[in-house]
């Protein structure tokens, strides 16, 4: 045996840890808590762009309206449209009201019907598009009002019929992504407790032996609560990058024609990762230390 | 006191320990001898009665005063309670480290301490690797390494040939002499005679009066440990009112 | 003590397992298998959808194409829609062409423009809808020369513009739906089995013992085998449940408007979450058994 | 035989015990005995030199036989290795139950066998709810329960009184009457006296001979446990070839 020789200089020597390490139970925790904070984190960071798609269907749908103009008597189409555009830009709460040309008019429509197909000679309809302001939109009425003082002829559509489908979709799109990821959460969350506690309990045996020994219940649970707070803290860490990596491939490599405008992630997304380590760390030092009080309290003065 | 709903293992126990007293503690196998150490080390509470430690009824005394209590009783463990993953070093310098002192302080005494118990050669080994004589050496170096007031050993020779049970025995009345109030449960006959003090035995949760010089008796201010369990079933003799003074205990 | 005396009836005592149970430790080691089970029978059951809604968009884009038939002289529009439809639909690989007449031209103009905007004398252009076979549809080619045979003057849209882009977000959709379906299977299945190696190791002890009486290899592992099986399958079928109920709940209450276009959902897919149970009792048997021989092997005849 | 890269516990061991022998191990704490009762019982094998156990070559059996030959050997653990999780009744019918037997059958000869070290009171007890002695007792009827060939137990008297010592020793004395080959290490100078069986005694890794009525020797069928464990160093002697008769171990 090479026990060190009592005479050896003390000052080369250092006390082990009072708490056994590097056990095969604690790595496999740590991967378990590494693999649900990193499912947190991507959930947190795609609701985040979730959240924001939702709301950019939303604004996007309810700040503008179509208003398609039919001349009047003695008027041309664009003389009209002309005028509806002059009246809406008065009303209060509209951005911008402005006449198409038939050239935007038939770029509006291509979508629909394909580029070039229209005879050069075929009659559209004139569309005025009115942008609304996203914070206080004119209200139908008053659009409608307003049209009607100038004496244009015109339909507004003012996209109501596609705003309440998709303000339902946006709002299903956001609650299953802030579900989803106060699901999971709440998962890592409670296995981190759970593991914690798991873990704790197999070291009874520790726990007893510095109780009677006369150490304080804090100096013990403090013992507890830095090896898993530290435990939780690195695996989240690890996971959180895992996130970050793979989120952020996503965005690099989705493009801009293929993900990016189902789900605009955008870069500081990312940043809704940052705060799982000390997140875990702090479920693990609250459950560690319940974990080891209710031991502590257990078996003496029973 | 009783375990759970098992029938009482100790009854009417009256036992006053002077500062600075030697005793043996006997009675067969499942006696009640570790149970009645467990009482006096704060592992487990009376289910009734009264236990003075140090001048304190230990019912009143505040839960963060206990450890205090604990860091003053050295308790050789019947089945030793070494930390696995600890060094033989380590072990032994637990109390120390709980206490607060300082690694570099405390290594060069314990080394010698280990030493002292033949395991001069196995600081650092791990508890798994150390025979069955070799972890009970360890068990006593680390009860007696902080010099505790009171000193509690459970059978702390069952597995030592008979010269190092000797060599703990002195090592015990080392400690006696600089003045610790030392408590041995054990079978080991040859220790008992060999070391010419009192022996209380223990019987069907009953405490005999000490055999040999018996105990002396008498006010004394400094450590003091007393263990006592009244009886509580209806039919027995309720227990007499434990006497005011600052001292013994009685039931 | 209630020992029970040596002559009670030997008929009503039964020997207690071999294995310690309802311990914590295998709590919480249910518990995180049960979340990391539900969360992969969840991504996967999404991913099924996911995989229909994308191959959806692509069989519906591709399976048709538009023409839009400018009259000829002589000819009225629907005169001239009728025979180009005629024409297209002997063309191989298209299973119909349909003139549409003016109402179902306004219907398909509707979502654009608004309903009931256009005046009733507009001229508007005649479409001919053509639905391909999904299997082998008619190529652009085939069609356009089908019309020139004809004599008619159209113009064809194959939608091929968007083809490309609805590919590639079909594409992306899928690999992301499949990649996080098997991300989070593999992290459930290196969960189980890290746990499971950790639980076992945690009772050497019994190993040791039961090694030493004379029990065999394959006795030992045996009895971690069931235990850690039956553990790892309830917990998967915990989590296969939570799962399907979720999964059921979105499709229920997602309803025909919000979620299910999105993602079309069907009762079917909760099939997806059958599995689960019998794999993660499947990984738990082989890591258990694993990690029992290595124990096994490890302290004997070293 | 070594630990790792530590020295070598034991050296040139030379141990032949005759089938139906009864001898003590004694020695030093540390000396070695729970190390050489391991190679006996295959917990660990030898760094060098030959083990036969019932006539065969160890290193020659086959994996899967090596469960059968533990089966014929009854071992008390010095730190008793019960089951912390099983009754006392369970803990004692592992071998048992390991074996084959069915829970009706051996039931009440478990009982009875748990009666007789004193523990009949206490049959669903967890080991953990037991006193010292009480344990050991329990790793005591664990070992005999399947009446093995070869018992060997480590320290079996450590943990109880003088009135039970005798009693186990009365047991294992059955046993070898009714022709187990028994294998004592023990501290234990009064159980040794009592028995007045040839003893044994291990020191510096080496082993003395018999210091009472020797163990015959012969050639001899049956049972038969042989330890043996030759130097390696190439300092040392060579070991002599063993003789090739299916006898005895040498070296
Ligand atoms: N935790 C426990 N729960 C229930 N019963 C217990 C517990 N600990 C001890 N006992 C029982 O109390 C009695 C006294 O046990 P104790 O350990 O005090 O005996 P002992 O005198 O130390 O015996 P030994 O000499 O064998 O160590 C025994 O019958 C034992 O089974
Ligand atoms: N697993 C191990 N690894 C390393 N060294 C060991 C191991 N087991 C025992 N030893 C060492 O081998 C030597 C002999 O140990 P062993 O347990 O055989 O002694 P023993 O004769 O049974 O002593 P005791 O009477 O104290 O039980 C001791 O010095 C011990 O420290
Ligand atoms: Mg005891
Ligand atoms: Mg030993």
């Amino acid at each position: 045996m090479t026990g060190l020789p009592a005479q050896a200089p003390a000052r080369r020597w250092r006390p082990g840890p009072l708490l056994p390490v590097g056990e095969g139970r604690d790595r496999a925790l740590s991967f378990v808590i590494a693999v649900l904070c990193a499912l947190a984190c991507l959930t947190a960071i795609l609701a985040l762009a979730a959240d924001r798609a939702a709301s950019g269907w939303r604004t996007q749908i309810s700040a503008s309206a179509t208003v398609l103009v039919r001349p009047g008597r003695g008027q041309t189409s664009s003389e009209a449209a002309a005028a509806a555009a002059e009246a809406l830009a008065g009303v209060p709460g509209v951005t911008e009201a402005r006449a198409l040309d038939r050239a935007d008019a038939l770029r509006l429509l291509t979508p629909w019907l394909g580029g070039g197909v229209l005879p050069d000679d075929a009659p559209i309809p004139m569309l005025v598009a009115v942008d609304l302001d996203p914070r206080r939109p004119a209200t139908s009425a008053a659009l409608r009002a307003a049209l009607a003082n100038a004496g244009v002829q015109a339909v507004l559509d003012d996209h109501s019929r596609w705003l309440g489908d998709v303000e339902r979709a946006a709002l299903i799109a956001r609650s299953a992504a802030l579900g989803a990821g106060a699901l999971v959460a709440l998962a890592a969350g409670a296995a981190v407790a759970f593991a914690t506690r798991a873990g704790l309990t197999s070291r009874r045996d520790v726990i007893e032996v510095l109780h009677l020994s006369g150490a304080r219940d804090g100096f013990i649970s403090g013992l507890f609560e830095r090896r898993f707070a530290w435990l939780a803290a690195r695996s989240g860490a690890y996971g959180a990058l895992a996130a970050i990596l793979l989120a952020g491939a996503l965005k690099a490599f989705g493009g801009q024609d293929g993900f990016t405008p189902l789900l605009p992630l955008q870069w500081s997304d990312l940043l809704a990762a940052a705060p799982c380590p000390l997140a875990a760390a702090g479920v693990a030092v609250v459950s560690a230390r319940r974990a080891a009080l209710r031991v502590l309290r257990a078996p003496s003065q029973a | 006191m009783r375990y759970g709903r098992a029938p009482e293992v100790l009854r009417d126990i009256d036992l006053t320990l002077k500062p600075g007293s030697f005793h043996f503690l006997t009675g067969p196998s499942g006696a009640g001898k570790s149970s009645l150490l467990k009482l006096i080390y704060l592992a487990h509470g009376p289910s009734r009665g009264l236990i003075r430690l140090f001048g304190q009824d230990i019912s009143t005394v505040a839960r963060r005063d206990v450890p205090d209590l604990r860091r003053r009783i050295g308790v050789v463990f019947q089945e030793f309670r070494l930390l696995d993953h600890l060094s033989a070093l380590d072990n032994v310098a637990l109390p120390l480290r709980i206490a607060g002192r300082r690694a570099q302080e405390y290594r060069d005494d314990v080394a010698e301490l280990l030493a002292w118990v033949g395991l001069g050669e196995r600081l650092e080994a791990l508890p798994s690797t150390l025979s069955g004589g070799e972890k009970q050496r360890l068990a006593i170096a680390r009860a007696v390494v902080n010099r505790p007031d009171v000193l509690l050993a459970d059978e702390p020779t069952g597995n030592v040939d008979r010269e190092m049970g000797l060599r703990i025995l002195r090592l015990f009345q080392e400690l006696n002499r600089l003045g610790t109030t030392v408590l041995i449960a054990t079978h080991d006959r040859e220790l008992v005679q060999r070391a010419g003090q009192p022996v209380l035995r223990l019987d069907g949760g009953r405490l005999s009066p000490p055999l040999r010089p018996g105990p002396p008796v008498g006010q004394a201010s400094g450590p003091r440990a007393e263990a006592e369990a009244a009886p509580e079933l209806a039919l027995d003799p309720p227990p007499p009112v434990p006497p005011p003074g600052p001292g013994e205990a009685a039931a």
